[in-house]
């Protein structure tokens, strides 16, 4: 076994962390030029998601599927372990394929956008977000999670106030997020306390038999109150109705290849670390059947699809509608997981991906749409048909995704979390996700009127299409979306396996 | 390997995409791109004529369906899988004669109407086209699923070709009504049948029969999910799902005639047919008595949809009314489930088809020619528009169903299907329809031909932006350009041989369901 | 009663570190000065530290060093020490939650400069003046 | 503070003292109590002092913007260096047990040691720089 593959999974947190750090040398060292951080970055990124596809091979060629590496060489409960198994390696590739193709986007838009002797700085802390999303996806220690959450959030924060140069009002927006992230990874850190105090490790595995083997194990008011403040803590993260709030501020206002990024990572490994902490540590057993678990989140998820849905169709800023969409998407991965079987897993799982790519590249046609013409309010989209065709070919068809049209990828996650509804006999939760989907129908077709059935306004500036990296990373993410809604194949029997894995409990 | 051009269901739908793909490219130069959507059709009217003689081989030894043809697994246990099979045969037969005609029509109309946006035009035309043989082809439910909800798709650009609010708010009813019942019935059947039989392959047998025979499924449910299919199935327009229909007459004519004759609403009818013949199987749907309602609904859309169409004025609104009661005719075929009953549905399908797009082709004709839109301002225009005029009475009566048109053959079989099904009533309400008929569709013919025109009406204001306009007043009208003239009385004379020569349809038709 | 009352005083660190945590929450929740939520955010935390300290000690523990005896450089047993582990971790969360600080700081500073307030009814105000079509902040 | 005379003798006197003392607590992190963030803290006390009785220019002229900006990402490549090059060595991530001078014990010293400075200097440069940032009037001075 080569050198690389042998130290996958730390490679693949450690890249992105020295590719910041040395972004930052680099900064001081030289006069930051415009291509010279984006360049830097972008081979970083690209690497990355080099290795991360390897590690993918690999957990799904090995014949545990599961892949681990002991930190300093500390066996088992003891050290910190990263341990890889289908869902991380699906996560993984999610995070490190859309930092790659948003890094690539970036270079136009940050130049715009960024103070150019800034910029390094922009790129080390984008890549030290990486390093933290990956890091909490591949590690298998309820303390790093935190630990990585915290190093994550605070970049995104920062990254987030950055968009002050266009607006003003990222400032507040980051902040109302710190605000809240801080609280919601408080109650984090608090639940994984309790358990700390249960069961005396860190480690999930070992945590999970350990908290299998207390007797009375429903009575146990401390897993209960650890219990809670985990899904308080995770639902914040994660952005789950009525927590939400912190998220279309969030993504309106932060620079246009942030936006992109965060939506398309940040929630979703929000998702995936409730994923770990219902599933593997607390055990499906325990969170949906011994206690209610599942009553909580599928009445906020039942919710989350709608809501926000509404409020979506209201939004005049196209950024923030997008925002709010998302929230809603949210709605759906968390009833899939809520439902807990193997269909709705595998929904929840596979809508991670899609929704991922399209909403990315949805986020990077409005980026674009910014760096043309400065705004994203919905009157600059009138007859941009005509004078963006590709990015707005991009765009639409993304649209039409997030409604759920066969042929893209948002089909194949809804027609999984339908399928689920209806094995675990929530018919009416089935209608409610056929029904919600009219609701995307309505904020997407919005805006497909005004740019392809609205004739551009007198007096409009006069514009072209975008630059040829946005079109590029833009399509890249589109198109994926649309393979993967023809060809659900690879994607759903990934989901398959991971959601097989969880339910089973295999560690 | 499928050979180039070889007459199978992939080729019938890689001809259109392809074909888009070149109106897209030749967009710059519009005689090139005409060529290449005539091209086009001419390619896809030739294999589809391929796939027809196959087909009938097929049945002269007895088959009915062909080999399978695979677009790969879309989801595990979920394939894009396409069938040549008689009833598809009869759909794809239609759609591909009539685009031509419709091709060589668009042309001419949107040229006298110095029309925008005529590339997306034609490209969305050809991808209707691509979604129509999708559907028309499709081997199991979920590609049918598929196609048909890229037909939607495809032709919502048609709908909104104007791109004037009116245009756009029309556009969006037409969008809000098929897609909201495709997504909260449709799929939910489609999802449904999946979670309780774990098929949806389209056999004659249907895919019911294990899970009926476990008593996984009872009476109620059967009836529940065939609703669920016929209502979700909103292209059909059995009311009230059918408001759609006359929204969508804001679209260019030649787009009307695709929706009304040819993609749209065929698509809607010929689901239902196939959802019931090959996914419940009329045995298992007769056992249950699972389409009684749909007996009744359909028979009260064909009266209602014929006399809501005798108080239009517009004259393609009151033809978009008497669609919506003539695709009854099928549905009802569909749901009295007997062997005749079938045929003749799949008949209307044809006959219909031929019939309203001439109607169709008429009235975008005299708006081309005479800028008339209502019933009441056609006084006397036959006479300055023979040709027209004379195809627009051929038409009518194929669609009362007199002979020596088609319809009437249709008519019969549908007659003969309700006496099997034991429902004598029924053709108490195709005898009335057809009087209704006379009353809302043979005056507007009458009127043109025999009606002095009424006084010229006062110099009206110029329009100064196509001073060379066919004229304003009924002294100054003439034909409309030949490219509108020629297909239309083509589609008439089309419904003439249809009534002497149906054998090749009655043959396909015999085939459904065996 | 008494019993319940006993077991608190017994465990009186975790009824403050919850105590804390309010205060903090209240803070946040409450307070329309940007600066005061900042802080707020900071008891809040504080509470957190507790009650991970808290969950470490041990009974007249010591710290858990070996100490070197002075005579022969061997190591002596310390006796009973507290769970270092605990400590250990939240020495972590206190570098995570200064960080956090700063970075909330540096973000308010930038606020009083894009604003001239760091007053959040203010805020509002503005922003409401200048994008009336939009529910902003 | 220009004026105050005992304030600045003071902390010209006590600041070499503070630097010293943090060096020694990052050093002694590997035995005992102590570490990187403690002494980092407490070395960047001394600069942030310095800073406030004297002036942020001042401060400037010893610790650069610059020099902080890289000592920052430095440190984080010390300690991430470090583990790599535990890894090149041919154990895991922070494996010092494959670091030079395993057999007397050595190694885990040298480990430790590299990775507590390497923490020590950038909680002291972060800490610098967040005072540096705060402390920032439009006008630019202290």
């Amino acid at each position: 076994m080569s050198f690389i593959d042998f130290h996958l999974p730390a490679l693949i947190t450690l890249l992105p962390l020295f590719g910041g750090v040395i972004s930052v040398v680099l900064g001081t060292l030289v006069k930051p030029r415009r291509d010279l951080s984006w360049g830097f970055a972008l081979v970083v990124s690209w690497t990355t998601l080099f290795l991360v596809v390897r590690l993918l091979e690999s957990v799904v060629t090995s014949a545990t599927g599961v892949v681990t590496y002991n930190m300093g060489s500390w066996p088992g409960p003891w050290g910190i372990e990263y341990r890889v198994d289908h869902l991380n390696a699906f996560v993984l590739l999610v995070v490190a394929g859309i930092s790659a193709v948003t890094t690539l986007f970036a270079r136009h838009s940050v130049d715009a956008e960024i103070p150019r002797d800034r910029s390094h700085i922009f790129y080390a802390l984008w890549m030290f977000c990486t390093c933290g999303l990956l890091g909490i996806t591949i590690t298998g220690d309820a303390f790093n999670v935190y630990v990585l959450l915290e190093i994550t959030s605070l970049a995104s924060y920062a990254l987030i106030a950055m968009g002050k140069g266009r607006d003003r009002r990222a400032l507040l927006a980051a902040l109302r997020y710190l605000i809240l992230g801080t609280i919601g990874a408080s109650f984090i850190l608090l639940g994984i306390g309790y358990l700390l105090m249960l069961t005396g490790t860190l480690n999930m595995a070992d945590m999970h038999t350990t908290l299998m083997a207390i007797p009375n194990l429903e009575g146990n008011r401390t897993v209960l109150v650890a219990f809670a403040f985990l899904l308080v803590g995770l639902s914040l993260k994660m952005a789950l109705f009525p927590l939400h709030m912190w998220l279309p501020g969030a993504y309106t206002y932060a620079p246009s290849a942030i936006s992109a990024f965060l939506a398309s990572t940040a929630t979703k490994v929000g998702v995936y670390m409730a994923f770990r902490f219902l599933y593997t540590i607390f055990g499906h057993e325990y969170s949906f059947n011994t206690i209610p678990g599942h009553n909580v989140l599928l009445a906020c998820a039942a919710f989350a699809i709608v809501v926000p849905n509404i409020s979506a169709i209201r939004q005049t800023e196209v950024k923030r509608l997008l925002a709010f969409s998302s929230a809603g998407q949210i709605g759906y991965m968390v009833m899939g997981f809520a439902i807990a079987n193997q269909d709705s897993m595998t929904g929840s799982i596979v809508h991670l991906f899609n929704h991922a790519a399209m909403k990315g590249g949805m986020f990077l046609a409005v980026g674009a749409v910014i760096y043309r013409l400065g705004s994203s309010h919905v009157q600059t989209f009138d007859g941009l048909g005509k004078r963006m065709p590709f990015t707005m070919l991009a765009f639409s068809l993304g649209g039409l995704g997030l409604v759920g049209f066969p042929l893209t990828a948002g089909f194949i996650s809804k027609w999984y979390l339908i399928k689920g509804c209806l094995v675990a006999g929530y018919w009416p939760l089935a209608v409610l996700v056929l029904a919600a989907s009219l609701l995307a129908v309505i904020y997407v077709w919005k805006l497909i009127e005004r740019i392809w059935f609205t004739e551009r306004p007198e007096g409009a500036p006069e514009v072209s299409e975008a630059p040829a990296t946005m079109q590029i990373a833009t399509w890249m993410l589109i198109l994926s979306s649309l393979y993967f809604g023809v060809r659900g194949e690879f994607t759903a029997e990934m989901a398959g396996q991971a959601a097989s894995f969880l339910l089973e409990a295999r560690p | 390997m499928i050979g180039f051009l070889e007459a199978t269901p992939l080729t019938a739908m890689a001809v259109p995409t392809v074909g888009a793909l070149l109106i897209v490219l030749f967009g710059r130069w519009p005689n090139l791109r005409e060529a290449a959507t005539l091209l086009t059709a001419g390619t896809l009217l030739w294999i589809v004529f391929g796939i027809t003689s196959g087909q009938l081989a097929r049945g002269a030894e007895g088959g009915n369906f062909g080999e399978v043809y695979s677009l790969g697994q879309m989801l595990p246990g979920l394939a894009l899988e396409f069938r040549v099979e008689a009833l598809g045969v009869i759909y794809a037969l239609v759609a591909s004669s009539l685009w031509i005609l419709n091709s060589l029509y668009s042309i001419g109309y949107m040229r006298a109407h110095h029309e925008k946006n005529q590339t997306r035009f034609y490209m969305c035309f050809a991808l209707a086209i691509t979604s129509v043989m999708g559907i028309a082809f499709a081997s199991n439910m979920f590609t049918l699923f598929v196609f048909y909800e890229a037909l939607t798709i495809s032709t919502f650009p048609l709908v909104a070709h104007a791109s004037t609010p009116h245009a756009v708010r029309s556009a969006r009813t037409y969008l809000g009504v098929l897609v909201t019942t495709s997504v909260c019935f449709l799929l939910l059947g489609v999802a449904l049948t999946w979670f309780l039989t774990g098929d949806l392959d389209f056999s004659p047998a249907g895919v019911f029969g294990q899970a009926i025979d476990d008593g996984r499924i009872s009476a109620g449910m059967m009836a529940g999910l065939y609703a669920l299919y016929v209502y979700g199935i909103g292209k059909a327009a059995v009311m009230p799902t059918h408001r759609w229909l006359p929204a969508a007459m804001v679209a260019p004519t030649p787009v009307s005639a695709l929706l009304h004759a040819v993609a749209v609403v065929k698509a809607g009818v010929f689901s239902v047919v196939k959802v019931t013949v090959y996914l419940f199987g009329t045995e298992r749907l007769m056992a249950f008595g699972a389409s009684d309602f749909f007996v009744y609904a359909a028979a009260f859309t064909i009266i209602a949809g014929s006399g809501v169409a005798m108080f239009q004025d517009n004259l393609k609104r009151r033809l978009a009314y008497s669609t919506i009661s003539q695709l009854s005719y099928i549905v009802l075929g569909a749901a009295l489930l007997a062997p005749a009953a079938i045929q003749g549905a799949g008949l209307h399908l044809v006959m219909h088809a031929w019939g309203k797009i001439t109607l169709f082709f008429c009235a975008g004709a005299i708006y081309v020619a005479a800028h008339k839109t209502e019933v009441s301002q056609l006084k006397g225009l036959g006479r300055k528009m023979p040709f027209t005029f004379a195809a627009f009475l051929l038409a009518t009566l194929s669609i009362i169903g007199l002979p020596p048109l088609g319809g009437s053959w249709s008519k019969f079989y549908l007659m003969v299907g309700s006496l099997e099904a034991d429902k004598q009533w029924v053709i108490w309400i195709l005898v009335a329809s057809s009087l209704m008929n006379i009353a809302y569709l043979l005056p507007i013919a009458t009127r043109g031909f025999f009606l002095a025109p009424d006084e010229p009406p006062a110099p009206e204001k110029h329009d100064p932006h196509h001073p060379e306009d066919h004229g304003h007043n009924a002294s100054g009208i003439q034909e409309a350009p030949v490219l509108c003239v020629v297909p239309l009385c083509l589609t008439a004379l089309g419904s003439l041989a249809l009534f002497i020569y149906p054998d090749p349809i009655l043959d396909l038709c015999r085939m459904i369901g065996s | 009663m008494s019993l319940f009352l006993l077991s608190l005083a017994g465990k009186y660190n975790y009824a403050i570190y919850i105590v804390l945590m309010m205060i903090g929450f209240y803070g946040v929740i409450a307070k329309r000065n940007l600066m005061k939520q900042a802080i707020s955010l900071g008891l809040f935390s504080t509470g957190l530290f507790l009650f991970y300290i808290s969950m470490g000690v041990v009974e007249g523990g010591t710290a858990p060093v070996w100490l070197t005896q002075a005579a022969d450089h061997s190591l002596k047993d310390p006796g009973p020490y507290s769970n270092a582990l605990t400590h250990v971790l939240i020495l972590t969360a206190i570098v995570v939650s200064v960080s956090t600080l700063a970075v909330a700081l540096a973000i308010i500073v930038n606020i009083q400069r894009a604003y001239g307030t760091i007053e959040e009814d203010e805020i509002r105000a503005i922003e409401e003046r200048e994008h009336p079509e939009e529910n902003v902040v | 503070m220009k004026d105050q005379v005992v304030l600045r003798v003071i902390t010209k006197l006590t600041v070499p003292f503070m630097i010293i003392l943090g060096a020694y607590i990052i050093t002694h992190g590997e035995t005992g109590p102590g570490g990187g963030f403690q002494g980092g803290v407490i070395v960047a006390a001394g600069f942030i002092l310095y800073g406030l009785v004297y002036g942020k220019p001042a401060m400037h002229t010893v610790l650069p913007q610059r020099l902080t900006d890289f000592l920052a990402a430095f440190g984080v490549l010390l300690y991430a260096g470090t583990g790599v090059w535990c890894m090149v060595r041919g154990g895991r991530f922070l494996d010092y047990a494959v670091l030079p001078g395993a057999e007397t014990g050595a190694a885990e010293a040298l480990g430790m040691t590299l990775v507590e400075y390497g923490v020590g200097i950038t909680v002291a440069t972060v800490m610098i720089t967040i005072y540096d940032m705060i402390s920032e009037r439009e006008d630019g001075s202290a």
